[in-house]
């Protein structure tokens, strides 16, 4: 098992990857993924998260299996 | 199904003609419709395609989650939303909600609370291409 | 025409979209519509039929009022009213509102002050026929 | 010339016609047309009025030629 990240829209466009896999950390979150996946780049402040597919903060705990999801502010509608 | 996501064009008067036709008739009384179409400009600049990308599972597990709490909150006999997504050209429909109930009331804020809940929380993505043929992301919806 | 007066049963979604293709596309990114159709109850009981009588030639003027107020107050692309009068049976639209617009708070406020100053100005009555075959007049709208 | 009274939905039914004809009046009104045109009965409290298809009071002056007409509160949409 391993952690799967995912990258949507601008963000996908300027990392020019739409995932990672990571191997699942010791006592991880949302942010701890972001440093881990993206170490050359802090996390942008008005950044969405999403833990297999419902919106978290960056210290929800992230598990073993769990997809981690990084967008901007949607634009839908 | 009420949520549909469209990757080709959807005509709204068809989709809720054929999604009231399996309604009883003489139950809801009021129906409130939303239908927003892409223009040809946004922040004084011409647009002449977009793109809309979305998180495949996550945004039509959102809209479900948006059209459950509608129903919740109102008295809803029932509820639509369908959202296009990919390639889209002015002048086509983006997305549509739509809520039935016995009263206008409901059906009126039901059907505004869709589109809010949709615009604010719902996974999509858009990115123009302008007249000279630049692509952007949009920033931020407009409020509404 | 903007407003019309219907004595048979109309499609909603058919006059929706006929007008709507004669609006230039790309131009008004909102559009709101609300259609009330005739339920088989109200106040309690089963209604089996309605008429609905209307002053002619007051009832176009108001309606017509009543858009000219709300292009004022939004900035609308167009409205559009569409109001059934005579006999009418559960399940049919009794009246349409749609408001187009750039954007979709003008659209929603507009549509549903066409619909809701219809409902207090407009010169409409309706008549109900019970289940039992008594008939009685509506005395008051529903607030909404 | 003369002032063309009309009544609608239950008013209409509750008198038994839809019009009236009355010759005009000096310095009348609305509720005066009413006071003429339906003598034996007070004008109900929540009437609506119109002058020339336009809302007007009860105090509202009439002229030769008018149309003047009386309906209970609306009921469409």
């Amino acid at each position: 098992m391993s952690i799967t990240v995912r990258y949507f829209a601008s963000l996908r466009e300027q990392l020019g990857r739409g995932e990672d896999r990571l191997e699942a950390g010791d006592a991880d979150t949302a942010a701890g993924v972001w440093a881990r996946a993206v170490p050359d780049r802090t996390m942008p402040e008005r950044i969405l998260i999403a833990i297999n597919q419902e919106y978290a903060d960056g210290d929800h705990p992230v598990r073993d299996g769990d997809e981690v999801a990084f967008f901007p502010p949607v634009t839908g509608g | 199904m009420s949520v549909s996501l469209h990757p080709k064009p959807f005509d709204p008067w068809t989709l809720l003609a054929d999604y009231q036709s399996r309604l009883p008739a003489g139950r809801f009384g009021a129906n409130a419709v939303f239908v927003g179409t892409m223009r040809d400009f946004n922040e004084g600049d011409d647009v002449r395609a977009m793109t809309l990308e979305h998180y495949p599972g996550m945004t039509e597990r959102h809209l479900e989650d948006i059209v459950a709490e509608a129903r919740r909150r109102w008295p809803l006999e029932d509820c639509l939303i369908a959202h296009r997504v990919g390639a889209i050209e002015p002048g086509q429909p983006i997305v549509l909600t739509a809520a039935w109930s016995a009263h206008r009331q409901a059906a009126f804020e039901a059907c505004r609370f869709l589109m809010e809940e949709l615009k604010h929380r719902a996974p999509f993505w858009k990115r123009e291409t302008l007249g000279d043929g630049e692509t952007r992301w949009v920033a931020r919806n407009t409020e509404g």
